[in-house]
């Protein structure tokens, strides 16, 4: 029941939007670069960065605009999130790509809509993020679905009993956690455990000795990467044995290690997919620009695999970009309200699959790339593709 | 002026782990009286303050002022045999107060070891001590419905320091005092109580004589402006001698002698204790 | 100077401020961070000043201003949500029945926020306020705590929707909303603190044993101390939920407490007008004019040397200790901001300034 | 419950609850002393693992060596924090001492953001502490076992230290008056530089035995451990060496075992109300000393 | 012995010390009285180097000892007694002894140096182990007296000793200083009982709000009219 958006908005002015005068049109890029998920935000920013660097300007009725980032820290603090949101919008950007973690976006997500400003997320795969908020899309897939996906490849897998550990207070990981019991309690599995673990919790040692006696099957953790490089080694300690799901978070170099070794997450990209000549082209691109700067390479987790999220920066900029060259030829101003009537309508063929918006602003998408870390990864550093999976609706 | 009992403690006894601090007390003050209360160091002086204005709670023993039991212990079985006294082991469901409900009930008191506001001015000091008696509640007094009570508190407070000598001193921090008109401050705000006890722990310790002097008139005349009964310890015998209408004087814990001055100065148990020989 | 010429100086103050509030909306767009920062130091200039009436009036050293604020916080929110967005924010696990209907205007809300902070503190107050110093710390901090994860945990999540937190919060009605309550609500705490009761504080924080010698109930008097500060938080935590428009049990971590004693000891702890000051102050400067530390700066094409992520915040740590070691006691130590002490600083620096033409 | 998982159970509460008391012994320690909340010692505990990859995964030392390194630089920054954080707040109002605390914690937590990035980086594994040894059909590794007999030591030596030696006692004075103290005779910057340099010395020691079975470091992995020793010394009454211990393991094993009940969800909440009801009836921690003010 | 030549001390903007200079010789007893916040106390204090001096020499034993710190004045052996006892209360009688001896290594002299404080206050005795914050007045005055004793200074500077004390005692009090003195400490007293103090003292001084204004033996001050006057209460 989610028909009537600009009612349920729970702002009473329709915004008036942001401007963009002279040549030069900002688009803010609202990441968390330091915090719980500093790792993973950088990443969406070194996406954005180099899709920037592609893509410098846009000729929009015969003027050529030159295309400026503004990044702005949010801390992957909610309250943090909504003055750093702010300080985009006083800086004038007509558009936003971000946030790493879905948390933030919902607590800036008000701003940005009473500005009248459009946001892209690239990673945000909370539901919350785009319900009821005009002004939000997202590039990536839901946790509903990620959910569902994770549950699926437990199920075809063939396991029975699933245990799941989320973390308390934390929007992403709880709710994700909600969709996985759910489609895995609909597909006929059981939860055999429930565990929630608190903010910056490093010792999962009780949690896991429950969960060796309850003696599950498979293990779904929705967690951040700093939770994921504590519990794994603690999982191979207690001499777990059982499969370890998580979600798309866990794609980031920092947790391959030997007890991470046999791990699957879903995530929406696979840089090894040579289906899709876009995202082959970005790859050798994006290897090339991370290589370009050790800095670049630090904050990539000291690789230079290419990690989901920076794909997603890469399209959600894109996004952008397309939303801004479709304004040429239109009449009017361009104004960031222009922009967001512009990002509906999108459609193309970015790096992570085709993308068009449907009406809440979410991507239409219905593939996630299964992935695993295998003995080769410890060295190679990458991540090994298992399959696609997709549900049927 | 008739003899009309004011403070009754009966049987009073206040232990400390080992330390029996307090060994079945008896003491009466009387209207209008100045009661001395001596002993060497230890002997529990303070700690018989402490027990009548209900910052102990005595082991054993009963307070009664104005003719109304303000504080009582009577512990039973085991505990009974280490008591004495006449009610000794009778269990009473023990009376509790705090320090504050015995300052409401007319009981104020000073503290050996000077204990002002430090921070707060001297006219503040006394101000607070008006708020015992204050009859609007948090809201009126918020939102300044109180106007007539507030102004009248002030007057008060401005009164008292008149008398007391203070009014110069009234917008300074209490702690900047010298120590004489500290004590005086502290004298002060226990009086702004309105008590018909004071209680004064040394009041001229740390004065010299002629100072201690000045202190002696300055009790003898709030008790006949203020209407007071007034009980202190004093090491400073020229104080206690002058001043006082009987004295009580206590060793380790236990009362050892009772009397006019003339009688206690030359009782051999409280020289042989207390006093000394003079040379 | 007389008490006719203060009350003057005082009102044109108060329209110079309003004035400056007022021209801020006029001249400046939507999206100004001045806006911002007003708002939110106006949040916080609030839950300092009511912190301090705790800890800096009475004496009572507490650390569960994030816990009231959050209770304030979700009272608010749980009570205001439009009935039309209900679907939306409980889209996961539904809203619960006795809810689904209910929503207050924003000023109920707000009161109602209040007196819920307030009724908890008066629950956990009698057997915490006996508790001393870092103790009662201790336990108000746990309590603090308790509120955060339990609004987050699965029973709740028909009221509080869990971890998922609630948005769709309604905003201000407009931009002067925050400014008049937050002053209406601070006013009141200073006459508070300036009636009987307030002297009655600030003994039991001098010294408690005396207060009690000098018949202040010391059990009632923090008791009423604890529930008018938390009342207060509770209100400030429900602005800041208008503010942002989304909660979650995240936004009311130790740390918010932290800041928030950071605001009233860099004002001067004891001090209204200091920690408003600092709350405008702090904000001011973590959320505006530090940002730009952020940012990799390239100034005639060399690249400024430290400027990254990350650097802002290393600064400010750095300002707020260079504060606290240089300035002990706070902006105003426990001072206010008089007329007096104005007329004084001025004839003081004019006498001076007399001495030299001499 | 069967027998092994109890016996887990009782494992996973030791090795926490021995670390606990571990670092909230340099919680109670400076307490004690400077009457401190020392917000940044959990900050330092992170440090400490920072100096350790820095010197053995960066610079490839080996371990024995490494750990020299990584206390001696823990030490060293504990001291210098105390010169120049605490140090010049000696007269000032208490509060303000707490801020410069939390300051330093921000501070620190910020500066390896910073420098170190907010990714976690991998703890370095030390052979002999890694060792998994198998118990029946429970394995765990030596660092298990080693905790709590390391803690049990350096408790009993300090408490010997503070109850009979002259530095000891010269401690106890400098918490109470810090001029009288002066009086005496005690250089009492130096007996705080002491006790700063034993309490950061277990927290780089705690650290070690910390990340090694949970090899991840980040920014604010020192914050969650470093509330839970704070609060362990609460529980055990801050000032108290043995309570700390005391307080360590009870957090330790609570958190376990309501975990072990299945409310994990709640452990926190339960080790708070833990807390508050054992302050209602010992209002100074369990070995806290009643301090009755004498009126 | 010690020597102070033209001490200034400020407390913000109040001139607490006016340009005053003393001198203690050896084996002598040096009394000091004036009224209240004469500025007997600060001249104590700011011999310790507890209070910032803006002007004036302090020597000790030909020493220059003005801007040392605490501990090393102390370590040259001079000790006070602070007014307002100032015990450690967490620790007990026979700890706070203990500590008077902090700076001393002769433990044999430590022990029979206990045992005389032990003889000189037989109630410190009876109550070794209690902790000092729970003494009465009067006996933490005793302990801090004896506290001081036991640091065996050559200049012992003691601050209202017989504050709070019980007659008896303060009679012992005094022959105790003679005790010591007689034993080679040096003695610097300050007294309220100005009658006692100037009986006892070779030398005394007189302050009056920051400045000295009288000095001489014992003997001359306690025929002065003016000290009979203003001290003597008669
Ligand atoms: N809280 C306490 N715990 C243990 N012992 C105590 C406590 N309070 C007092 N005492 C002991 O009780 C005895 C009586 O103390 P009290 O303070 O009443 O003495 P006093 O008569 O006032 O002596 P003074 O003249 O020296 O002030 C003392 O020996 C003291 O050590
Ligand atoms: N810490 C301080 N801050 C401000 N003023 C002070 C301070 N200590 C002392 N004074 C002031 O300095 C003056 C001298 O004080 P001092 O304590 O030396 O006097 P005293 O002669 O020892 O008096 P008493 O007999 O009361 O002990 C007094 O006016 C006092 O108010
Ligand atoms: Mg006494
Ligand atoms: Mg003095």
């Amino acid at each position: 029941g989610c028909g009537d958006k600009a009612k349920e908005d729970g702002k009473a002015q329709t915004p008036t939007g942001m401007k963009v005068t002279g040549d030069v049109i900002k688009i803010g890029v609202f990441e968390p670069t330091t915090g719980e998920n500093g790792g993973g935000g950088m990443q969406e920013v070194l996406g954005a960065r180099y899709a920037n660097q592609l893509m410098p300007t846009v000729d929009i009725n015969g003027t050529t605009y030159k295309i400026q980032l503004e990044e702005v820290d949010n801390q992957s603090d909610k309250s943090a999130a909504v003055t750093a949101a702010q300080s985009l919008i006083s800086k004038g950007v007509a558009a936003v790509i971000g946030s790493y973690g879905s948390g933030v976006s919902i607590a800036a997500g008000s701003t940005f809509a009473s500005a009248g400003v459009p946001a892209v997320g690239c990673s945000c795969t909370n539901p919350q993020v785009t319900l009821g908020n005009d002004f939000y899309f997202r590039a990536c897939f839901l946790d509903p679905f990620q959910g569902t996906v994770m549950a699926s490849y437990a199920k075809d897998a063939g396991y029975k009993t699933a245990a799941v550990i989320s973390q308390n207070g934390d929007d992403y990981s709880t709710g994700l956690a909600g969709y996985f019991k759910k489609s895995f309690e609909e597909l006929g599995g059981t939860i055999v455990a429930d565990e929630t673990y608190q903010t910056n919790e490093s010792d999962f040692n009780a949690i896991l000795t429950k969960i060796k006696s309850s003696n599950p099957d498979c293990i779904f953790i929705p967690s951040s990467i700093n939770t994921a490089t504590l519990i794994l080694p603690q999982i191979a300690a207690n001499g777990i044995k059982a499969q370890v799901l998580a979600g798309d978070t866990w794609e980031n170099a920092a947790i391959i290690s030997k007890d991470a070794v046999g791990v699957a997450f879903s995530t929406f990209f696979d840089e090894n997919d040579s289906s899709n000549p876009v995202a082959a082209k970005f790859v050798t691109g994006f290897k090339g620009y991370l290589n370009s700067d050790p800095k670049n390479i630090t904050f990539n987790a000291n690789t230079d695999t290419v990690a989901a999220v920076s794909a997603l920066g890469y399209d959600s900029y894109t996004a952008i970009y397309e939303a801004l060259k479709s304004l040429d030829g239109k009449e009017g101003d361009i104004t960031s309200i222009a922009i967001r009537d512009a990002l509906k309508g999108v459609s193309f063929d970015g790096v992570t699959g085709h993308i068009s918006f449907d009406k809440n602003g979410d991507a239409i998408k219905d593939t996630a790339y299964i992935k695993t870390v295998d003995q080769d990864s410890l060295t190679s550093k990458e991540f090994k593709f298992i399959k696609t999976q997709t549900v049927k609706k | 002026m008739s003899k009309q009992n004011l403070l009754r403690v009966s049987d009073a006894t206040m232990q400390f782990g080992g330390v029996v601090a307090l060994n079945n007390l008896n003491l009466e003050v009387n209207k209008g009286e100045i009661i001395g209360l001596i002993g060497p160091n230890g002997a529990g002086k303070t700690t018989a303050f402490n027990v009548i204005t209900g910052v102990y709670s005595p082991t054993n023993g009963e307070i009664s002022f104005d003719e109304e039991i303000i504080a009582s212990n009577y512990p039973h079985g085991k505990m009974k045999a280490l008591y004495s006294g006449q009610n000794a082991g009778k269990y009473t469901k023990s009376l509790v107060p705090t320090p504050d409900k015995i300052t409401r009930k007319g009981i104020a008191r000073t503290f050996q070891n000077i204990r002002l506001f430090k921070d707060l001015t001297v006219f503040e000091n006394v101000l607070i001590a008006k708020h015992l008696n204050i009859k609007s509640n948090v809201f009126t007094a918020t939102f300044m419905l109180n106007r007539k009570e507030e102004q009248q508190m002030r007057e008060e407070t401005m009164e008292l320091l008149k008398i007391l000598d203070l009014e110069k001193h009234k917008d300074d921090i209490a702690s900047s005092l010298p120590y004489g008109k500290q004590r005086h401050l502290e004298i002060a705000r226990a009086l702004a109580t309105k008590p018909k006890l004071l209680l004064l722990d040394e009041p001229a310790a740390g004065m010299n004589p002629q100072e201690s002097d000045d202190l002696m008139n300055f009790v003898s005349q709030i008790r006949t402006d203020f209407d007071l009964s007034i009980l202190t310890i004093e090491h400073h015998m020229q104080f206690v001698m002058g001043i006082c209408d009987r004295i009580y004087v206590l060793d380790y814990g236990t009362l050892i002698a009772e009397g006019i001055p003339s009688e206690i100065q030359n009782n051999p148990k409280v020289i042989e204790a207390y006093l000394g020989v003079d040379e | 100077m007389t008490k006719k010429s203060k009350t003057i100086c005082t009102i044109i103050a108060l329209i110079v401020l309003a004035g400056i509030i007022f021209s801020v909306d006029e001249f400046t767009t939507q999206s100004s961070m001045l806006r911002t920062v007003l708002q939110l130091g106006a949040i916080y200039a609030l839950a300092a000043v009511s912190m301090n009436l705790l800890n800096g009036f009475t004496g009572l050293f507490s650390l569960g201003q994030a816990g009231f604020m959050a209770i304030g916080a979700y009272t608010f929110a749980v009570l205001t949500i439009p009935v039309g967005s209900k679907p939306i924010v409980y889209y996961l696990y539904g809203v619960s029945d006795v809810l689904a209907n209910v929503e207050l205007p924003s000023w109920a809300g707000l009161i109602l926020a209040g007196v819920m902070a307030a009724f908890l503190a008066a629950i956990i107050g009698a057997p915490v306020l006996r508790l001393k110093s870092d103790y009662f710390a201790i336990a108000t901090l746990g309590f603090s705590e308790i509120v955060r994860i339990l609004v987050a945990s699965s029973p709740f999540n028909k009221i509080t929707n869990g971890s998922l937190g609630l948005k769709l919060i309604p905003a201000y009605s407009s931009y002067y909303t925050p400014f008049i309550i937050v002053f209406i609500c601070i006013v009141i705490i200073g006459l508070l603190i300036k009636s009987s009761y307030g002297r009655a504080f600030k003994a039991i924080r001098e010294d408690e044993i005396a207060a009690e010698a000098m018949g202040i109930n010391l059990a009632k008097h923090k008791q009423m101390s604890f529930i008018i500060s938390s009342f207060f938080a509770g209100i400030a935590g429900a602005l800041l939920a208008m503010y942002l428009g989304a909660i979650t049990s995240t936004t009311f971590p130790i740390m918010l407490t932290y800041n928030i004693l950071l605001i009233v000891v860099i004002g001067g702890i004891g001090s209204i007008s200091g920690s408003i000051i600092s709350a405008f102050l702090v904000t001011a400067a973590k959320e505006w004019w530090l940002r730009f530390l952020d940012q990799t700066m390239v100034i005639a094409g060399i690249h400024v040397p430290f400027l990254r992520t990350g650097f802002r915040m290393v600064v400010f740590s750095i300002i707020l200790m260079v504060v606290v070691l240089f300035w002990r006691k706070g902006i105003m130590g426990q001072k206010e901001i008089t007329w007096d002490g104005i007329y004084r600083f001025f004839t003081r620096k004019s006498r001076k300034g007399g001495a030299v033409n001499e | 419950m069967t027998a092994t998982a109890f016996f887990s159970y009782c494992l996973a509460g030791m090795s926490i609850g021995s670390i606990y008391a571990l670092i909230a012994i340099g919680y109670t320690m400076v307490y004690g002393i400077l009457r401190l909340i020392n917000f940044a010692h959990g900050d330092i505990f992170m440090m400490a693992a920072y100096f350790m990859i820095f010197a053995m995964v960066d610079h490839s030392i080996p371990w024995y060596l490494s750990m020299v390194i990584m206390i001696v630089s823990t030490v060293l920054l504990g001291v210098v924090i105390e010169k120049l954080a605490y140090k010049p707040l000696r007269t000032a109002p208490r509060m303000s001492i707490m801020i410069s605390a939390i300051g330093v914690s921000y501070l620190l937590q910020n500066m390896a953001t910073y420098l170190f990035s907010a990714l976690p980086k991998q703890y370095p594994s030390i052979p002999i502490l890694n060792k998994t040894i198998d118990i029946g059909n429970v394995s765990t590794s030596l660092v298990t076992f080693v905790t709590p007999i390391i803690t049990i030591v350096f408790v009993v030596l300090l408490m010997l230290l503070i109850k009979y030696t002259k530095m000891g006692m010269a401690m106890r004075a400098v918490s109470k008056d810090f001029e009288a103290a002066q009086l005496m005779g005690i250089k009492i910057n130096s007996v705080i530089s002491f006790t700063f340099i034993i309490g950061c010395f277990l927290a780089a020691l705690g650290s070690m035995l910390y990340f090694t079975p949970r090899p991840s470091v980040f920014p604010l992995a020192g914050s969650l451990p470093g509330l839970k020793c704070f609060i362990a010394a609460v529980f055990g009454g801050i000032g108290s060496i043995p309570g700390a211990v005391v307080g360590g393991f009870i957090i330790g094993f609570s958190e376990t075992l309501i975990k072990a009940a299945g409310y994990s969800e709640f452990s926190d909440v339960f080790t708070f109300v833990l807390l508050i009801v054992v302050l209602m009836f010992r209002p100074t921690g369990l070995f806290g000393e009643n301090l009755a003010e004498k009126v | 012995m010690l020597k102070i030549e033209n001490l200034n001390v400020f407390y913000g903007g109040i001139h607490a010390l006016r340009g005053i200079s003393l001198e203690v010789p050896d084996k002598k007893i040096i009394s000091l009285i004036g009224a209240n916040g004469a500025g007997k106390s600060t001249t104590l204090k700011s011999i310790m180097g507890l209070v910032p001096k803006s002007e004036g020499t302090i020597s000790f034993n030909e020493k220059d000892i003005t801007a040392s710190q605490t501990k090393d004045i102390v370590g040259d052996g001079i000790v006070l007694c602070p007014e307002g006892r100032r015990v450690f209360p967490d620790l007990t009688i026979a700890e706070n002894l203990t500590l008077g001896a902090y700076l001393r290594k002769d433990k044999e002299e430590i022990k029979k140096d206990r045992k005389w404080v032990y003889e000189l206050f037989p109630r410190l005795l009876e109550r070794e182990w209690q902790l000092a914050g729970t003494l009465s007045g009067g006996e933490q005055q005793m302990l801090a007296v004896g506290r001081s004793i036991m640091s065996k200074p050559k200049l012992l500077m003691l601050d209202e000793p017989s504050l709070g004390l019980a007659p008896l005692v303060v009679k012992d009090i005094f022959s105790i200083i003679r005790q010591i003195n007689d034993a080679g400490v040096n003695i610097l007293l300050i007294e309220q009982n100005a009658k006692a103090a100037l009986e006892i003292a070779d030398y005394a001084y007189v302050m009056e709000t920051g400045n000295i204004t009288l000095s001489g033996t014992g003997k001359e001050l306690l025929a002065s009219d003016s000290v009979k006057k203003a001290y003597l209460g008669e």
